[in-house]
């Protein structure tokens, strides 16, 4: 048992330091959001380090690296604010594809794939979809896509007969109509409509698709670990420099002891990023819990330490032009992705109970 | 003890209600509902819409066009505005300024900007915080210098509500430097068309533009403009925040409209056969924001009474602003949380139409509810005040 | 609308503080703990002063006095941590009996009575009784009477039919088994086994039961209003006199917070209290709501105060020798009392969504 | 990365599982398994079990008698003891002077006394506590005066656990004023048969009597009962301190506990159809503990690795303090929450039979654990600890 990294690691994880600082720039990242979600270099550095081979097996030409490799990589970029669609291209599609030539596309940074699974009649639950698949097509909606406006390929979950089946669609396939949404987190998400558009269906089930699922929130959870820490690594340098009542502000006992539980917060859920991550090839119910676990924990600590941090800022926390406000609305986004703090609470509880 | 109202007040609430319900569209009240903040010229149209019925000044004694009205009626008065969703009026000239110059200004003070305030041609903003004076506001820098019959403003003001509409600004400035320093501030009273202002618009984390940076550079002001004394402007502005706080009675008031819009949200969100109202859970914690509001409401109906009855109250102005933060942020947090991947959808892109109905309301609502426990004295301050001047720690 | 108190609310808040300061001395109270729960002095004085007589109609000789002054009393009991069982006998027993005997009892000060309703199988529902009242006799068993095990009568709720009806039931009666209990409160509390007990049948049901059971929770709200606000006081007195790394403790501002967010939670609790005491004669819809919002908000703000009372006081505040950790015991008790923060949260989100 | 046990480690863990399943009774595990604290004989008897297996020290190294086990080891034994509802061993010998006693101790000091540790013949409690001293321990005031080979000490300790059943004490004392209150403070090793030694018992707030104020009145120590140095005994008991916080990463393994006894207990209370366990609400908050119990597990892990990996833990000991301790707060609330009316059960009158069967150890349990925020540093003080030492505030 330990939590030492391997010597490949360290140098990704040096990696993933240097390209954040390169591309993690507020000031740059700031003035790059009229420009699109997307920067094409830093996803192209991806590709050219290899981060976008890490989940594909070796046998399709990938890295076949660890959930540990996929977790650096993403706490760079929760760290750094990245929009790049990570998680949907290089974590959930080589999880439910096989396709080589989209692997390797993949790989070379030359798709972006997002998942399209949520619904407004099913809130949170991967199992109940009411788009269907019927006669080779898909009919349906689906009211949330990450990253989904600049896709150029979508997972979609739909009900054939008493069965989930997983389906890929091209961005320019017939019937599929995309609205795209801006979020606060300045990323381009999408609705999808779907009438009767040809399916191309992939292998698995709801089995394969929770677990790339919980294979995509480990991966989030990283990136809110990432944020979470600059967050706190901000609001404690900004305790220290900011003067109130001829005092810096974190010579006052109260704030002392807030910034004392954002660090206790950080640490509790940087624990749980790890319990999850090492559980991702866990059997299922375990896997379940320590997911679960971590989704709800490092949710709640998150909300408080992005709260907090806005709130020791005082004004200038609450404009526009400080990144403590983006890392708030970025960590309120994965708060409710595939499912809020309450939604796993409950599966961790149904999961603890059948243990 | 008791909780009823008069007759005459009984009276008064239905003659309220009647005003409410026959004046406020429905365009409004949904603005309202959904948490919006309003356009300077919707705030007034609605201080003119109050104005003409005699209430452009609901807490203002009548020798200054003001209503005259018992601490009581404005309760009321408060209450069945929040009933019918109608907006809040703009207070920083009636509550903020208003008040200061009907009882420290000169009768040409009084003559010139008063009758302006309440008939909406004029737009107070105030200009009190400074990049290096925030809850720490006695550290103001910006300077005023005497010269001849003006003074000559030079510094910067920041988290200005509304500089960009306003046509004036009442701003502290520091006429001397003594070492105590609350001592040698004044206060101005300051055309915004004067040379030399420049205003710099602050973008907020809910990405709207109401703040601003104000930039005074050499401005002249005339010194018929100081209010009272000169170095006395700090006293005034204590007087500002006791008054500020003293209209608390009412802050919780406005809060049902958000407890309304959220059960409408969660009663049509689905979850399986149920909806998440009906869950027990998120009901749980709906109730729990409710019930924590009703403590508000008695907490404030008993700082009324103490105010009907010339009662010091205490500190509990400064709980009521407390509580009152803490609970917009919390039902605001519940309307996102209610709206799930809905409130992820914060502004179209293209020419989108398929797009939930109430975007971005709550998500912006939640936003800008940050800035409560940090605007007016941010909640740790008041805390310190509460432990000195109440508890004597 | 005024919370003033009228002239002779005032004498009586006054006499009530006398009361309290001649019989709440700490160390008195604390070295007649042996002798049992009861101070007959004290009794006797409650009736010499009218106190018991406040609920009782006038035309049964009694004062018909209003809510207020139930909670005036009940707020100087609190404070004190008296032990008599002034809300069974004065407070529940004259909303549900009307024999002129048992009443002028009451008044005297000769008779101490006690509700019998919780079973192990209802936990706070007081409509679903076990027990059952046929032919005349009542069979059960009672798993929790408030101040049970000195009473003289006991106000029994049983099953008879559909109908939930209530019974007079006297200590001696033929069949009645009464186990005595000492609650953490230092209170002598009870399990009742009844077999074919005889009854004598009250004449209220269901509905009587609910709005005596509400004047009694908002009689031990005042008492816990009482307590939190004793426990305020002597945790401020603490801050200002012991003294830690050369300063008085209360100089320290993580500590002025946290006593603040005390005196606040006393506020919240005093403005809930007035609500429910003034809604207790308004429509049983009305009622329910302030009641079940009084009681779960001056639960919770209860549990606050106690904690953070024993937490201030440091290691002296965890010891039997001073008066904090026994009001935290006495709030504990009454947070149950009649259904938990949870319980009533619950009833209140019922009654408010059927209004 | 990894959370695996190596073959030997597993080896490990299974002869310790079979020993637990072997050796502790039901009663002694429905003690344990209530959170009822031990009487001194009970922990006497465990640590001469644990002796006969040559486990009577876990943490020490061999040298001394102890076990050398790695700290991976010693988690494990650990573990497995809180899996089986095993005891802890009562720490103030083993922990706080058995490991000074080896690092500065005299090797007198060390042959007359670790063994007798070991053995379970010696007791030591801790008399660190004055009534004037608390979370300021170096304000302690207890005087020691050397006359010829002796010291003479007078004072009072407060907080004193087990005083009552203890053979030794080793107390803090101040043997010289110093303008820097942490210097003159020396340790010494008292028999607690001397003369001058008076034990007064204090009820804690759960009725149960385990500590004590302590009196010494001219109580003459052996001048080679001083441990180290003269005026250096504050620096050993920061050693201590360290220690007790260096074992911090098995903190919560006992917590488990309390979530298999309130489940079995909330699965008991009836709710109409249903069972208080399948309430939504309270299986809610169950899981909310249980899984920032699951952080704490894991933030205990990661200080584990870092002790195996001879690591500086930063202040995560520390935040494990805190952490541990608001959690069994919580745990044993919603334990008593659980009961409803049976919490009230707290001590039978007369001969009764017929009550709960746990009374009164769910109330007992809650009550006792609110001295765990308070004790071995208060958490304001963790914080203030952690915001000086390792945010450098």
């Amino acid at each position: 048992m330990d939590f030492l990294l391997t010597a490949e690691q360290d140098l990704l994880r040096d990696s993933i330091t240097r390209f954040a600082l390169e591309h993690g720039d507020f000031a740059k990242w700031r003035r790059a959001l009229p420009a699109g979600p997307h920067n094409q270099a830093a996803w192209s550095q991806m590709a050219e380090l290899g981060w976008l081979a890490i989940a594909v097996p070796e046998a399709a030409g990938g890295l076949g690296g660890s959930a540990v490799e996929t977790m650096l990589v993403m706490e760079g970029l929760g760290r750094a604010l990245s929009r790049e669609p990570y998680v949907g291209t290089a974590v959930i599609a080589p999880a439910l594809i096989d396709d080589p030539a989209i692997l390797a596309a993949i790989i070379a940074g030359e798709t972006r794939i997002a998942l399209a699974v949520a619904e407004t009649g099913n809130r949170f639950n991967l199992a109940a979809a009411e788009t269907t698949a019927t006669g080779g097509t898909l009919t349906g909606t689906k009211s949330f896509v990450h990253d989904g406006a600049t896709a150029d390929w979508f997972i979609v979950s739909a009900q054939t007969g008493p069965a989930l089946t997983l389906h890929l669609v091209p961005r320019d396939a017939p019937g599929l109509t995309i609205t795209p949404i801006r979020g606060p987190d300045h990323r381009h998400h999408a609705r999808l409509t779907l009438a009767n558009t040809p399916t191309r269906p992939l292998q698995g089930g709801l089995d394969a698709l929770e677990s790339a699922v919980d294979r995509a929130i480990a991966a989030h959870l990283a990136e809110a670990v990432g944020s979470m820490e600059a967050l706190r690594d901000m609001t404690l340098a900004y305790l220290k420099t900011r003067e109130q009542f001829g005092a810096t502000i974190g010579s006052f006992q109260a704030l002392q002891h807030r910034m004392v539980d954002i660090a206790l917060a950080c640490e509790e859920a940087r624990s749980m990023l790890y319990f999850a991550t090492l559980r991702l090839d866990a059997p299922a119910p375990d896997r379940r819990i320590a997911v679960s676990a971590a989704k709800t924990r490092i949710g709640q600590t998150a909300r408080f330490v992005a709260h907090q941090s806005v709130q020791l800022h005082g004004g200038i926390g609450t404009s526009d032009e400080l990144p403590v406000s983006h890392h708030l609305k970025r960590l309120m986004i994965i708060e409710t992705l595939y499912g809020n703090s309450d939604h796993h609470r409950a599966r961790f509880a149904a999961a603890t109970d059948a243990a | 003890m008791n909780l009823d109202y008069t007759p005459d007040e009984i009276a008064f609430q239905q003659r309220m209600r009647a005003f409410f319900a026959a004046n406020i569209d429905e365009r409004l009240r949904a603005l309202v509902r959904t948490g919006t903040r309003l356009e300077p010229r919707e705030y007034v149209a609605y201080q003119q819409l109050l104005a003409a019925q005699g209430w452009g000044a609901p807490t203002w004694p009548t020798e200054y066009g003001g209503t005259g009205w018992t601490p009581t009626q404005y309760y009321i008065f408060e209450a069945e505005s929040a009933r019918a969703d109608a907006p809040q009026q703009f207070h920083q000239g009636l509550e903020l300024i208003g008040p200061v110059l009907f009882t420290y200004g000169s009768d040409a003070q009084k003559q010139k900007y008063l009758p302006r305030i309440i008939s909406g041609e004029d737009w107070w903003c105030q200009g009190y915080s400074e990049p290096g004076a925030g809850s720490d506001l006695a550290s103001l820098k910006t300077r005023a210098v005497r010269d001849g019959d003006h003074y000559v403003v030079t510094g910067q003001k920041i988290w200005t509500s509304y500089a960009h509409a306003a046509s004036h600004m009442f701003c502290l400035v520091r006429t001397e430097i003594r070492p105590r320093r609350q001592e040698g501030i004044s206060l101005l009273l300051i055309d915004m068309k004067s040379p030399g202002i420049r205003v710099r618009p602050i973008l907020t984390l809910d990405e709207r533009h109401h703040v601003n940076e104000v930039f005074l550079d050499e401005v002249r002001v005339p010194a018929e403009d100081l209010v009272g004394e000169e170095g006395k402007g700090w006293n005034y502005g204590k007087v500002l925040l006791d008054r500020e706080r003293g209209l608390s009675a009412a802050l919780g008031l406005r809060l049902g409209q958000y407890v309304r819009v959220v059960k409408s949200r969660a009663a049509a969100v689905r979850l399986g056969a149920t909806t998440l109202l009906a869950d027990p859970g998120f009901r749980d914690k709906l109730a729990q924001i409710e019930i924590e509001m009703l403590a508000l409401e008695y907490m404030g109906l008993r700082t009324l009474a103490d105010a009907v009855a010339g009662l010091d109250s205490g500190p509990r102005a400064s709980m009521l602003k407390i509580r009152w933060s803490e609970l917009i942020q919390r039902i605001t947090e519940l309307w996102v949380e209610a709206l799930g991947y809905d409130a992820a959808c914060f502004a179209p892109l293209d020419d989108a139409t398929d797009l939930p109905a109430d975007m971005p309301s709550p998500m912006a609502s939640y936003l800008h509810a940050r800035v409560t426990t940090i605007y007016g004295g941010a909640n740790e301050v008041q805390r310190n005040i509460i432990a000195r001047r109440s508890l004597g720690l």
